[in-house]
């Protein structure tokens, strides 16, 4: 009963919000749209048992990534209110496209047959992510922390003016 | 401009007698005829029978009787106050009167806050007790799992003193998680506009005191106490400017985006082991993400703003608050690797064997990990010296600059409500949380007599237990620190800061996270012996410094405030109100 | 606290063996780190950056090569017993991390040879030599680490190792309009497939609870393919394919080609779409290792073999109107990445011979992997040298090339004709053997397609040689540096021989290669790292 | 509708997903897509995660999500470095704008 109500309440704010990024014409308000996504799904991450996770969307993505986000769109725009139109056909095409998208892809989902399995009873403990992650996810951190490495150089040197 | 007609604004005083005699009579009667509702509704449905306690008294007794009650007696409270105005007014003018109402004060809702935590310990333990079965009940949201009857049985058997089938009635409610957590968000709110009020009002008087003047001294009699309220009513009252280029929606969007995530940070806070909204398992990342957040609303402040000085300070906070970030999360890493686990209120509960066994004396790198953390902190608070993207001198205030009254007034609610969140957090981290400084051992005992309990239950939550008095006290200390360094070192540019964080901050805090990892392996996981002794002998030198530098400052302390009459000057001083 | 802690969780180590096995990616990995130290300890100096690039990349080389001819255990998943095995070291993945590392020094080389060649921007390349081979290493990287997964996690995070500092490249020249341009539409092009690709990996992990595509296949075989698992897979290949760059997703490729410098053009051309082939051609060998997945995949099969058929031919098609030759190569690159994924679509039908005997498609991409390196090295090394002498990179800079410089001419007719498959060069050998596996798969339709793309691509190859030969120029001889001109004619031979005396030998290598993962890729066959017990940590 | 369930995730994310395709399509400017991409990415995380928690009852999906914001911040840090160069070049940042390269 009130896992519905959080549930409504938060999947409101990510869908409102989503639909605010992309509605909003002015770049920045997409950007600061976002950040509700962001915020409704951490949100729905706690309500489905993955408190560290929804910590880390919060940690990484609403305040390190889009901040990023924000950042690269005031250092590129000229006047402060940018605003690039596409053309109403264009619109209204893309729009039931993606309705079509979406009705679809529910019909899909809604109607797959999902195999049978076993439900998650509690949230996965910090200490048990963080043993995933060196025993079973070893690789995949070992070869993003390369991944990072190498892309926090080319980002640097990219964005770095040229003298 | 139209005229302001306003009650109060040219009339004749024979009008003001009349407003006041018709005030007085209202709230007198209005006041006696609540309590004898009240007392009515007591008597007719008798409840206070210990005999014949029911659910169904429990809403009766709560809106028919206590509340009546209440309201009754505010209502008198004012109408005496109205009566006796001028005696009250005269009493209050003279210093110490002012000085022990306002001390007075504080320390009765510091009790009340400390009652009601007792009053959920009390809730807790009656849905543990043995009397409702062999297991524990989990607290509901919806359904009681207690009758009134049973926490009226409870009180008897345990508590007699408390026996009143009124106190059951009352406790009833408390079971619920629901009106806990209502509870606990009021408190959180209450506390988060009582910070910022008296955080700001204390920064004044210190940063008077430290240049030797007074600071606000007028409003409210003693010291100014009231300044930071009169100028909170101020700025509601300001004009509300919106400069007609910037960004409305987004304008107006900023300040709460800056207010609202120091608040939730509040949710993760623990004060005390069960003084905590929800004791999440990553409460340190939790509060770490809303910290960093905030800056969100900083960046669309001054974006919004259209101001070229705005989107300076805007860009210099993004700067610097990112990059400050994670020297900040680097050393905060040391004492969770410390302790294992993220959760605070488990953190906090590993250095309760008093002075020594706080983490900031564990080994070399949780105590230079502290003071990392401090500094990465008062960045990433934009308090000074890294106080760039506000600075008056440069930036006219930086994001702010176009924002006044009320939106103006959220911005530093946010920064006040920020700068206490890392003051906790450090606390609970390094300096052993709510936590007593003393060892178990010194905690009073109880002698059953209830008026020794109290004071005992009062000292060991202030000084020799644990209890968030303590935990406030000690965020206390370290947010004066803050405010001390403020107004003591001077600003420092841009490429400074930045400097300091990717040159000096980052490097050390890499080194010394290295240094931890390889210690703990060391000493917990490979066992040498060696490594075990130098540890120890770290250890205690660390304890000794820390005490020394606890007597240090106590001494600092007496000596400026036995001569603070040298410091101050004796000018003036004589003859301001409250001196 | 922390004690007990430990105490619960034994830490887990890989064992010595499993990470020698991984010695390619290590070795890659640390020539990242060494080339970033070496800046530290003497500053930016082009010639230490370069010099540790190509030890990393020879010595990467050797490594794998081991791999190759040691017949050392062919599998080594590198996780505990509980997980899916999320690296898979065979002698596949060393035969496509070995072209890799190759192509890592032969570009290398080719980026040295152009600061001395006089590029408009030769400070800036010196100075920022560093970063370009930190980005340069670690796309590389990304693209051994793409030959060597079988996990959904892995896939996609070794396509973005690859597809991230390979953004960072083809937009390295600063201040320049179409690198900037170029590196603006792969990254958005990227960035989108590779959403779409990450949540077609989450449908088919809650289709089939599991990331590793060998448990996903045994499901398939079971349970079939519904129209979700579809569309999932669809999804999922997406990243894949524009690594490819297979048709509906190759827009990048000639704005890429074209605005990226050319050292990084060749790069790309090549290395990135070995890598990509090479975790296609895994993925669909994996997702139909049973009899019954095998049937099960046959449509998703279908779909590969029409996206091939497609590919071809608007790779073909487009060509027709470039005047650009980087562009026009890139369009020829997107056409034989078509051909090979024709052997790709291929895979998943049930060899008749027992396991461990080679599966003629996957021997047909390693011989075509092998001799489209030479044809496309030299190619763009003679483009370069043009481009380097006349500044230009368009066809008429290629008016009598034949005349200005005879090596360079003969050179590139030889990589041309051999592009087209004209009878004795590599290419023509390669593409029959891909024929061939077409034929025994009875995919008669296919064939046809990939002769009809073959004719026409005569025509726009046959262009260039025209221009060469036939169209009069005055313009001054091309000079070009003899180490270049060596090396564009030792590939040139090379492509020559291995359609003539050494046709026999590049099959059997290739077989070698393919029949070695095949043999120990059994369902059955799965190898694993033993996770030791708590008290052997001690 | 007032239990909750892994088909009420499901549909959230397809939603969430389409809006993000829908704001790749419509938005001419880089950032814009990139905004899109982290949508699509959202939805596929929350995907991850109710699948963890309804279906397969491992951590397994939440160890894909945060590898996934791994990525999605890597691809941030340097989309924007490209896009910044793309403007310093160019003066702009709108897509349809770069045109130099084509047939």
């Amino acid at each position: 009963m009130l896992e519905a109500l959080a549930f409504y309440i938060f999947a409101a704010v990510t869908l409102v919000s989503a639909i605010g990024v992309v509605a909003s014409r002015n770049i920045v308000r997409s950007a600061v749209c976002l950040l509700g996504t962001l915020g409704g799904v951490a949100c729905l991450y706690f309500l489905l048992n993955a408190n560290l996770l929804a910590a880390i969307q919060l940690i990484v993505y609403a305040g390190g990534t889009l901040i990023l986000i924000v950042f690269g769109v005031m250092l590129t725009s000229k006047s402060p209110w940018v605003v690039f139109d596409p053309t109403r056909g264009q619109v209204v095409g893309a729009v039931i496209v993606s309705i079509l998208l979406a009705t679809g892809l529910c019909m899909l989902l809604v109607g797959n047959e999902w195999p049978a399995g076993t439900a998650m009873t509690a949230s996965p403990h910090v200490k048990d992510v963080g043993t995933m992650l060196l025993t079973d996810y070893l690789v995949p951190f070992e070869a993003a922390s390369v991944l990072l490495l190498v892309v926090m150089i080319g980002a640097a040197y990219l964005a770095r003016p040229e003298k | 401009m139209s005229q302001l007609s306003l009650p109060w604004v040219a009339k004749d005083p024979a009008v003001y007698q009349t407003y006041r005699r018709t005030a007085i009579r209202n709230l007198l009667a209005g006041g006696i005829v609540h309590v004898v509702l009240a007392l009515g509704i007591f008597g007719f449905f008798d409840l206070g029978s210990t005999a014949k306690v029911t659910n169904l008294k429990i809403a009766i007794s709560i809106i028919g009787f206590l509340a009546p009650l209440a309201v009754g007696l505010a209502l008198i409270a004012g109408g005496l106050g109205v009566l006796f105005y001028k005696q009250i007014g005269n009493t209050l003018k003279y210093g110490y009167t002012a000085a022990s109402v306002f001390f007075g004060g504080v320390i009765g809702v510091c009790l009340l806050v400390w009652l009601h935590s007792l009053v959920f310990t009390l809730s807790k333990d009656m849905l543990a007790s043995p009397q409702n079965g062999a297991e524990v009940v989990s607290l509901a949201i919806f359904d009681a799992s207690l009758t009134a009857r049973e926490i009226a049985d409870y009180l008897s058997a345990n508590l007699p003193r408390l026996s009143n089938p009124i106190v059951a009635y009352v406790l009833w409610p408390l079971q619920f998680e629901l009106l806990r957590d209502l509870l606990a968000v009021g408190g959180i709110v209450g506390f988060v506009s009582v910070i910022p009020v008296f955080g700001i009002w204390w920064e004044r008087k210190i940063a008077g005191r430290m240049q030797s003047r007074l600071g606000p001294m007028r409003v409210g009699g003693w010291h100014g106490w009231a300044q930071s309220p009169a100028d909170g009513v101020k700025l509601l009252f300001k004009e509300d400017m919106i400069p007609p280029d910037a960004d409305q929606a987004l304008f107006k969007l900023a300040p709460y985006l800056t207010f609202v995530p120091p608040i939730c940070a509040m949710i993760a806070l623990p004060f005390a082991g069960a003084w905590v909204f929800r004791d999440l398992d990553v409460a340190l990342l939790f509060i770490l993400a809303m910290l960093g957040i905030e800056v969100v609303g900083v960046i669309l402040a001054g974006w919004a703003s259209n101001n070229k000085w705005s989107v300076y300070g805007a860009m210099r906070e993004a700067c610097q608050m990112v990059s400050y970030e994670i020297p900040m999360g680097m050393s905060l890493l040391i004492p969770v690797m410390t302790a294992g686990t993220l959760q605070l209120t488990a953190i906090a509960d590993q250095q309760g064997g008093g002075f020594h066994t706080w983490f900031i004396f564990k080994n070399i790198w949780c105590f230079i990990a502290f003071f990392s953390y401090y500094i990465a902190s008062l960045a990433s608070c934009k308090r000074a010296p890294f106080d760039l993207p506000e600075s008056e001198s440069e930036l006219v205030a930086g994001f702010h600059t176009e924002y006044s009254g009320f939106r103006w007034s959220l911005f530093f609610f946010g920064e006040y409500v920020a700068m206490f969140v890392v003051s906790g957090i450090a606390v609970i981290l390094f300096l052993g949380g709510w936590k007593s400084p003393f060892p178990p051992g010194f905690a009073l005992k109880t002698n059953g007599t209830w008026y020794v309990d109290f004071v005992v239950h009062v000292l060991n939550g202030v000084l020799f237990k644990e209890g968030p008095i303590l935990f406030v006290l000690k965020s206390a200390f370290l947010y004066y620190v803050q405010l001390w360094i403020r107004w003591t070192l001077p600003r420092i540019r841009i490429d400074q800061v930045l400097y300091a964080c990717v040159q000096v901050l980052l490097p050390l805090t890499m080194v010394i996270l290295l240094g931890n990892t390889l210690w703990i392996l060391g000493i917990e996981h490979m066992k040498i012996e060696w490594l075990g002794t130098i540890d120890s002998l770290i250890h205690k030198v660390l304890v000794l410094i820390g005490a020394v530098l606890v007597i240090g400052m106590i001494w600092i302390g007496y000596n400026g405030y036995s001569n603070r009459r040298k410091l101050v000057g004796s000018l003036v001083i004589d003859h301001l109100p409250g001196s | 606290m922390t004690h007990a802690l430990l105490a619960a969780t034994p830490l887990w180590m890989p064992s010595a063996a499993d990470l020698q096995r991984l010695g390619p990616l290590w070795s890659l990995a640390g020539t990242i780190v060494a080339v970033l130290f070496a800046a530290l300890l003497v500053g930016r100096n082009y010639r230490v950056a370069g010099a540790i690039a190509t030890l990393g990349g020879v010595f990467t080389a050797t490594l794998c090569w081991r791999g190759i001819t040691g017949g050392a255990v062919p599998f080594a998943g590198l996780a505990p017993e509980a997980a899916a095995p999320m690296l898979v070291v065979d002698q596949f993945s060393c035969f496509f991390i070995f072209l890799i590392s190759v192509f890592l020094v032969l570009v290398t080389g080719m980026w040295f040879m152009g600061l001395d060649a006089g590029v408009p921007d030769e400070a800036a390349r010196r100075r920022d030599a560093v970063e370009f081979f930190v980005l340069f290493v670690g796309s590389a990287f990304g693209m051994a680490l793409m030959v060597s997964t079988s996990n959904l996690l892995m896939i996609i995070l070794a396509v973005e190792s690859a597809s991230l500092p390979s953004y960072g490249l083809a937009g390295f020249r600063k201040k320049h309009r179409p690198a900037a341009e170029a590196s603006l539409k792969y990254i958005l092009f990227g960035a989108v497939t590779s959403a779409i690709s990450v949540y077609g990996a989450s449908l088919l992990y809650g289709q089939f609870h599991t990331l590793d595509l060998m448990k996903i296949s045994t499901a398939i075989g079971s349970q079939g393919i519904s129209v979700l698992t579809g569309v999932g897979l669809f999804a999922f290949l997406i990243g894949v394919a524009f690594k490819v760059s297979a048709v509906p997703f190759h827009f990048w490729c000639p704005d890429v080609f074209e605005g990226a410098s050319i050292e990084i053009t060749t790069w790309l051309s090549v290395a990135s779409k070995a890598a990509g082939l090479g975790l296609m051609l895994r993925i669909m060998w994996l997702l139909s290792c049973t009899v019954q997945s095998a049937d099960a995949m046959r449509w998703v099969a279908h779909a590969v073999a029409i996206m091939a058929a497609i590919t071809c031919t608007v790779g073909n098609f487009s060509a027709f109107r470039q005047t650009n030759l980087k562009r026009l190569l890139a369009f020829s690159s997107i056409a034989h990445a078509g051909y090979m994924l024709m052997a790709v679509s291929i895979i998943w039908q049930p060899r008749e011979s027992a396991a461990g005997m080679p599966h003629p498609a996957s021997s047909a991409v390693i011989a075509y992997m092998i001799v489209y390196l030479l044809m496309n090295l030299a190619a763009f090394g003679v483009v370069a040298m043009v481009y380097w002498s006349t500044g230009r990179e368009t066809m008429d800079a290629f008016n009598g090339l034949g005349w200005r410089n005879p090596l360079l001419g003969v050179v590139m007719a030889t990589c041309l004709f051999s592009l087209v498959g004209l009878p004795p060069l590599g290419g023509f050998i390669t593409k029959y053997y891909l024929l061939i596996a077409l034929y025994d798969a009875s995919l008669i339709w296919l064939i046809f397609v990939a002769v009809f793309n073959t004719l026409l691509s005569l025509y726009y190859y046959a262009r260039i040689a025209y221009a060469m030969y036939f169209v009069q120029s005055d313009e001054a001889p091309v000079r070009a540096p003899a180490m270049g001109q060596f090396a564009v004619l030792m590939c040139a031979a090379a492509i020559v021989l291995s359609g003539t005396f050494y046709a026999g030998k590049l099959k059997s290598f290739s077989d070698q290669r393919s029949r070695d993962m095949y043999g120990a890729m059994q369902p059955t066959g799965l190898r694993v790292a033993e996770r030791p017990t708590a008290d052997s940590m001690h | 509708m007032l239990t909750i369930g892994l088909n009420h995730y499901l549909v959230l994310s397809a939603i969430v997903f389409s809006l993000g395709i829908l704001c790749m399509v419509t938005k001419r400017n880089a950032l814009g897509i990139l905004i899109g991409v982290e949508l699509v990415l959202n939805a596929a995380n929350v995907n991850l995660v109710a699948f963890s928690r309804y279906q397969t009852g491992a951590a397994d999906g939440h160890m894909f999500a945060v590898f996934v914001i791994l990525l999605a911040a890597a691809e941030a840090a340097i989309g924007i470095a490209i896009f910044m160069n793309f403007y310093n070049t160019l003066q702009t940042i709108d897509v349809d704008r770069g045109d130099e390269l084509r047939n």
